[in-house]
């Protein structure tokens, strides 16, 4: 450790020196605060957006979400089955290991381990080897056209750095282990971690020996310096911005943003986020939890499906809970990601009319009672779209209790599978139509990423069979599976889809940094004035 | 009746009370806030728990004399369309029952407690106050916290949704009873060595009957103090609760919970969800604190 | 003296036991540890050997036992939600939660004695009326409120101090103190007034209606018949008799600003232990409620031991007898 | 009795109490010198007005009682409109104060000796080493065994018996003139009442202090004062000298008052009682205030209040003496 704030300070000094730049530094805050260093065990937005600063990976985004070279700097697909990665030579990590291909190998084989978080990225693949130094091939079980995008996702870990901490298995955060990766990184990215500590704020300081600084993306790149702080109160979070105590706030409260946009010195930039908030049911159990229905499960039967979602004046939340800060949707995913089709893009109308007469038709004239499972502090607003929910679902008989719920109880509970119905949001960063259909509508069969955030257990046999096709096939086949999906996903209505998420940031005005849909912020690209 | 009305009208308490006018004032602020809450289904302009009623359009209403407000909603909306003066009704409701409830909670175990330490002595008496002193040691708002926080994880959630509002007041209620008992237990200290109860005794009128009958009326003044200058605690340990988000289930909001989703609001101009609901509480508490304080000095003459 | 320590020391351990043994079944039953740290795929033989791991099949005492020896040595375990030893965690957040309560209770007593002391000699003056409507409001006005209040005024419209946070620390040793740094004093101002208000108020109240019983005596009135002087009379024989019930209550304040902190860490997100605690509240992080729990409990004991050894000092009546083994 | 000037006169004194149900009448026309060195005592049952004249007299009436009328003099200087500071320094210096209750005249947080010597260096020109050697000496003048030890005794180490001579040696210690003691034995022990007024007589006789000694024990009155004036409802009833009252008392109260003494000298079956109990304060009749349980009662009493009247060898508020009125 001591030697690791040596080479930090030294490594700061140099910079200081080589520079001759002034210090900048990015004060940043927003409501979570990630609960593991560990680059392969919690797959979330909260965890990525810190340590995608400080690890690399083989390829990386650019401004546009497009791939790009990262610690690869070629890659393609050599047979069906095989893909070869070319790497970067002379890049050393933090605490100055070499980076090779032995490290590529290693982080595919850690990713792979029951306790990563991040399976579903490498879950096609059978194993990789090291042809040369600098040189790694994949090797996939099927035909894996789409690795590079989820090759995307994996930080690159050293293997010598991960054997001597002990730490070549993914931090188990279920079993609340706390192993060195917990609390500390080595990468080979923009920044290295300089001091953290859990809920109070995280410290990263310019890696000047960092191999992008001359893309011509980073040049005009000047952030020497991130503070990063967990502000979870929104009145607070904004007050520190408008106070200057922050200079960015990943999550601006959207209620605040008409007045952030009439501050003095504040900025608002505005973007879709490649992710889409749905409603999801318990579509298997023959007896509904959580109701007052007995002996049979009303959302096994697509009238209800289709009356709660007739029920819903979608335009009402987005005006006024979103206040217009979202992209109405009725399919899975937003048109960023491949396979998006405009024409499955198409909502049941709001109609509470035909939402009474179906619920009718199905046995349920008088509605039913039914407890909504709903995060408070996940998604944009996620609480108040449920309170709205459940009042326009009050209006056609449906009785639903609102459980709002902090996001660690609540993705405790739905992974229990443990809910009759509740709110999700689900990103894509691979940013194709695989990646969605794979996790949350293949029937939860055990095997390697299939319907693992399926939790309402939605099944169905052609759904199945067509993201067998997306697995293996590539071309105008997998294009066909992918429609064919989306309409079923349309006419089967396993979930009530409700809008793509927009994601505004707000800073101060003398922070320039390129908006991204993953929500994910890149200093590196980031000017200070 | 009139007879026992013409007394009290001539009696120290209603010439004091006449005298003061901030009390006079605050007396009819506690009876507007307690009539406006316990009439709230009848006069209350909409009923903010009728979801079928809500609807979204009229959300962030500002209020009516506002240039967009609307003269139906006189205090504006909140984010989903709830009346904000309805929802205060509503939440100043729940907050009474809650703190009313705790208060006498804590003042039937606290005098009954205190009647039995004051009356037995000996080993019970000092068991009793030992309890007293301890836990008077440790804040009501951290007991009821921990109360609160005990019985949310023993209890599965869905049961503790049901009963949520027992547990804050049992919460409440349990961390206050010292101070009744303490209070209880010197006066009848003093009472049980006057003479008529020392002859009460002697003539065998049983301890039970001697405690309820001669000691428990002269031990009213005081503990209606308490009892008064606690209900403002008991409404602020509740708003404060649910303020945390621990409190009063969010199915039942109380003008704490009111605060704090309006909170989320006050900065983006919508200032009137978290403002009203927070002068509700504080003119609550105020009325009630600043009638207990003059039903302190006016029973206590000494002060005067 | 040396006899009394040790009396009220004795004293407190039964009460540090009791804290223990809630603690303890928070820790053990509330919270299933078990079934937290499994998750959901686990076999029989896993369980089992969790539960043995745990000492879960010990008898209750022994285990009881366990606990309190780890807890005497600080060991609470890992907390659920960090992943971190709770010991570590509490310990990077008491200098926050110390250094906040410290100077809260500064302001309550420096400005709330002498409000009190005030009110009673001169009760019918404008400024003692208006200290104590000021201070009626003070105890009406919840925490959390006076805190958003003075955020929006302070912080947002004026925008002369931080709103959240403890600005830059220095480290000394093991301890955080946001003492030295400007950016560190200025985060702690608004904090420290929302936490120190209440308690102001209530001292004051107190301090005065204790000034007011002591000056209706009768040894006042003798010292008055003597002819000495007010200053005399006030702040020599009034004062230091009404400090000794005060000096109670301000204690049990002191505790009331450590319990307080909860409600003014989570306004301004102050990283202290309060704020620690009701983050856990929220994940049902027993291990870490529980120490939190233990901790309070010390400092509450402690405290009771100052406010009883500063008692012996000022009041001359119990040092007669109090040697022998209490009242 | 002396012919000098007197220590202290009270003139036609009326201390009032402005409450919510009109203005109530403490003390009405009170009126009565000290000479130098007399003791004058003091009787009536309680709430007669006893202990407010003394507290008049010290300029310590509670608020929100208030001298209405009338003057209080000493060495023939005004004392009742005094600022508060220039009172302050009479009290103690020339007017000292003796109260009911030892127990909690005492401040229990400082010594006995701290108490003497503030009271000393307050009021006399010496300095504390001093005002301590004085202060052993007031100890054993009052009869504290081991004084110089127990001046850094606190009160509570004291029984109630000595914390009463501690409180005579507090009033004596800057030699006051005059000495108002507000029933200074009423609180204690009957075994050692005796004692403490014995103390009281004997130190005021040496020091030549007058005193002004207010109780409702006539034993106490009989053996140590020189003059008794005997108050009811807020006036004096009789003046004059204690021999003449106890054997023969001229007003009718004064009368009942002094047969319901047990005499220590013969046996009597049944003390005598005066029926009924004194008016309220808020009730005072019309006419003589003792009227309605006057057993020699006529019209005139009913009408017009009586002031003091020559009667002798005393002085009684009473129409039976006035020489105007005629008895039918």
């Amino acid at each position: 450790m001591r030697k690791l704030l040596m080479a930090a300070a030294l490594a700061m000094g140099l910079g200081v020196v080589l520079g001759g730049a002034e210090a900048h530094t990015v004060r940043w805050a927003a409501s979570g605060d990630p609960n593991t260093m560990d680059p392969h065990s919690q797959n979330v937005g909260t965890v990525t957006m810190v340590l995608q600063q400080i690890y690399d990976p083989l390829i990386a985004r650019d401004q546009n979400l497009g791939l790009a070279p990262g610690l690869a700097t070629r890659w393609e697909q050599q047979e069906p089955n095989r893909w070869r990665f070319w790497l970067r030579p002379g890049v050393k990590f933090h605490e100055g290991q070499a980076f090779t291909a032995d490290d590529v190998v290693f982080t595919i084989t850690r990713a792979q381990q029951p306790t990563s978080n991040y399976a579903i990225y490498v879950d096609t693949i059978e194993r990789s080897v090291q042809v040369e130094p600098l040189v790694v091939d994949v090797i996939t079980r099927v035909p894996d056209p789409i690795l590079p995008n989820k090759i995307a996702s994996i930080l690159i870990m050293s293997r010598s750095w991960a054997e001597q901490n002990n730490s070549t298995r993914p931090q188990n955060t279920r079993a609340r282990e706390e192993m060195h990766t917990t609390r500390n990184t080595n990468g080979t990215g923009a920044f290295r971690l300089q001091s953290r500590e859990p809920d109070v704020r995280t410290v990263m300081a310019r890696n000047n020996d960092w191999w992008g600084w001359q893309e011509p993306a980073s040049q005009e790149g000047n952030v020497t310096e991130i503070v990063y702080r967990p502000i979870s109160s929104d009145a607070t979070r904004i007050a520190a911005l408008l106070s200057g105590e922050v200079d960015f706030v990943l999550d601006p409260p959207l209620q605040d943003l008409n007045r952030l946009r009439q501050a003095q010195g504040i900025r608002v930039l505005e973007g879709p986020e490649v992710r889409t908030i749905f409603i999801a049911m318990d579509v298997h159990r023959d007896e509904l939890q959580y109701s007052d229905v007995r002996g049979r499960n009303p959302f096994k039967d697509l009238r209800v499906r289709q009356a709660l979602y007739h029920a819903i004046d979608i335009q009402a939340i987005h005006r006024t809970t979103m206040r217009g800060q979202s992209v109405v949707t009725g399919t899975l995913f937003p048109p960023q990601v491949n396979g998006y089709t405009q024409s499955e893009d198409v909502r049941l109308p709001y109609d509470q009319a035909r939402a009474r007469a179906l619920l009718a038709e199905a046995g349920y004239p008088n509605g039913f009672e039914i407890t909504l499972d709903c995060p408070n502090n996940r998604y944009i607003n996620d609480e108040q779209i449920c309170q709205a929910i459940v009042a326009m679902w009050a209006r056609v008989g449906v009785r639903a209790r609102l459980n709002a719920m902090p996001l660690g109880p609540f993705f405790a509970k739905i992974q229990r599978e443990d809910s009759s119905i509740y709110l999700l949001g689900w990103g894509v960063p691979t940013l194709d139509a695989l990646y969605s259909f794979q996790s949350l509508l293949r029937t939860r069969d055990g095997g390697h990423g299939n319907g693992i955030w399926n939790y309402g257990r939605y099944s169905n046999p052609r759904m199945d069979q067509l993201i067998e096709i997306m697995v293996n096939q590539s071309g105008e086949a997998r294009n066909a599976a992918i429609r064919e999906a989306l309409r079923i996903y349309r006419e089967d209505v396993p979930h009530i889809p409700l809008h793509h998420q927009m994601i505004p940031w707000a800073m101060r005005s003398n922070l320039a940094i390129p908006h991204m849909a993953n929500n994910q912020p890149y200093f590196r690209w980031a000017r200070m004035n | 009746m009139t007879a026992a009305m013409k007394r009290f009208l001539d009696s120290d308490l209603w010439w004091s009370f006449t005298r003061s006018p901030v009390t006079v004032l605050s007396a009819v602020v506690a009876l507007v806030c307690v009539l406006g809450a316990a009439l709230a289904p009848v006069i209350a302009p909409h009923n903010p728990f009728d979801l079928a009623s809500l609807n979204l359009i009229d959300a962030f209403k500002p209020p009516a004399w506002d240039e967009e407000g609307v003269r139906e909603y006189l205090l504006g909306t909140d984010d989903q369309g709830r009346d904000v003066l309805s929802a205060i009704m509503y939440g100043a409701r729940v907050s009474l029952l809650v703190g009313l409830s705790a208060t006498l909670f804590a003042t039937l175990l606290g005098v009954s407690l205190g009647l039995l330490a004051g009356y037995a002595g000996g080993a019970l008496d000092s068991l009793l106050m030992r309890i007293c002193d301890i836990q008077l040691t440790f804040p009501s708002i951290l007991v009821a916290l921990l109360v609160d926080g005990i019985t949310r994880a023993a209890l599965p959630r869905e049961l503790h949704d049901q009963i949520a509002l027992f547990v804050v007041i049992f919460a409440i209620g349990i961390s206050e009873w010292p101070k009744f008992a303490r209070t209880v237990r010197g006066s009848t200290l003093v009472e049980r060595n006057k003479e008529y109860v020392q002859a009460a005794r002697v003539i065998g009128v049983p301890s039970a009957r001697i405690m309820v009958s001669h000691v428990l009326p002269n031990v009213v003044g005081p503990v209606l103090v308490v009892a008064t200058l606690n209900l403002g605690l008991a409404i602020l340990s509740e708003a404060t609760l649910s303020f945390l988000g621990v409190g009063v289930p969010p199915t039942q909001p109380s003008l704490g919970t009111l605060i704090r989703i309006g909170n989320d609001f006050l900065f983006s101009g919508e200032w009137w969800i978290t403002i009203f609901p927070g002068l509700a509480l504080i003119a609550m508490v105020l009325s009630v604190n600043l009638l207990g304080d003059w039903l302190r000095d006016a029973l206590n003459p000494k002060l005067r | 003296m040396f006899a009394f320590i040790i009396s009220r020391i004795l004293q407190a351990v039964p009460v540090m036991l009791t804290v223990a043994l809630i603690s303890f079944a928070m820790f053990a039953y509330v919270g299933d540890p078990v079934a937290i740290m499994l998750g959901q795929d686990f076999t029989e033989a896993q369980r089992d050997a969790l539960v043995r791991d745990l000492g879960l099949d010990q008898p209750f005492w022994m285990q009881f036992a366990h606990f309190v020896a780890n807890a005497v040595q600080g060991e609470f375990g890992l907390s659920y939600r960090l992943s971190r030893p709770v010991a570590d965690l509490i310990a990077e957040r008491a200098p926050a939660t110390l250094e906040l309560a410290f100077c809260a209770a500064g302001i309550a007593l420096l400005v709330g004695l002498p409000m009190g002391v005030y009110t009673g000699l001169y009760r019918n003056s404008w400024l003692s009326r208006f200290f104590l409507t000021f201070s009626l409001i003070g105890v009406s006005l919840p925490t959390f409120l006076i805190g958003i209040l003075l955020i929006l005024v302070f912080a947002v419209w004026l925008g002369w101090l931080p709103s959240f946070g403890r600005g830059d620390t220095v480290r000394i040793g093991w301890w955080t103190t946001g003492f030295l740094t400007w950016s560190g004093i200025k985060a702690l101002i608004l904090p420290a007034i929302t936490l120190g208000l209440f308690q102001l108020t209530l001292i004051m109240r107190l301090v005065r209606a204790e000034m007011l019983e002591v000056l209706r005596t009768d040894y006042i009135k003798f010292a008055r018949a003597r002819g000495l002087p007010n200053r005399a009379v006030h702040f020599g024989h009034a004062l230091k008799n009404t400090m000794v019930p005060v000096i109670t209550i301000v204690g049990l304040q002191l505790g009331a600003i450590i319990a307080f902190a909860i409600v003014t860490e989570t306004v301004f997100q102050w990283p202290g232990m309060g704020l620690l605690f009701i983050q856990s509240v929220g994940a049902a992080d027993i291990p870490v409620m529980s120490a939190y729990l233990m901790l309070i409990a010390l400092v509450f004991v402690s405290i009771n031991l100052i406010v009883d050894l500063l008692y012996y000092a000022v009041d001359p009546r119990l040092r007669i007898g109090r040697g022998q083994g209490g009242h | 009795m002396s012919n000098a000037p007197p220590l202290l006169q009270v003139k036609n004194l009326r201390v009032e109490f402005p409450t919510r149900r009109g203005t109530l009448v403490a003390l009405d026309d009170v009126s009565f010198d000290i000479a130098p060195g007399e003791v004058l005592g003091v009787v009536g049952e309680s709430g007669a007005g006893k202990s407010m004249t003394g507290a008049a007299i010290i300029g310590l009436l509670e608020p929100p009682g208030r001298i209405a009328r009338g003057e209080i003099l000493l060495n023939g200087r005004r004392i009742d409109n005094l600022r508060y500071e220039e009172m302050r320094r009479i009290r103690g210096k020339e007017i000292g104060a003796i109260f009911q209750d030892p127990l909690t005249t005492l401040n229990p947080l400082y010594t006995v000796g701290r108490q003497l010597v503030e009271t000393m260096t307050t009021h006399l020109p010496i300095g504390p080493a001093e005002a301590r050697k004085r202060a052993i000496g007031w100890l054993e003048m009052v009869g504290i065994p081991a004084a110089a030890q127990r001046i850094d005794s606190y009160p509570h180490e004291f029984s109630g018996g000595m914390r009463q001579r501690v409180v005579i040696a507090l009033a004596l210690c800057a030699e006051p003139r005059l000495i108002v003691a507000d029933e200074p034995t009423t609180a204690l022990d009957v075994s050692i009442q005796a004692q403490v007024i014995a103390l009281l007589k004997t130190l005021a006789r040496e020091k030549g202090t007058a005193m002004m000694l207010v109780t409702h024990d006539m034993g106490v009155i009989a053996e140590t004062a020189d003059r008794v004036a005997v108050m009811y409802a807020g006036r004096i009833a009789e003046i004059g000298p204690v021999r003449e009252v106890v054997k023969h008392a001229n007003h009718p109260y004064s009368e009942g008052l002094m047969a319901s003494i047990p005499p220590l000298d013969r046996r009597v079956e049944r003390l005598a009682q005066i029926d009924g109990a004194m008016p309220r304060l808020s009730a005072i009749p019309r006419g003589c205030a003792y009227n309605p349980r006057c057993p020699q009662v006529f019209d005139k009493c009913r009408a017009l209040r009586p002031d003091l009247i020559n009667a002798g060898t005393t002085q009684a508020a009473c129409w039976l003496y006035d020489t105007e009125t005629a008895r039918d």
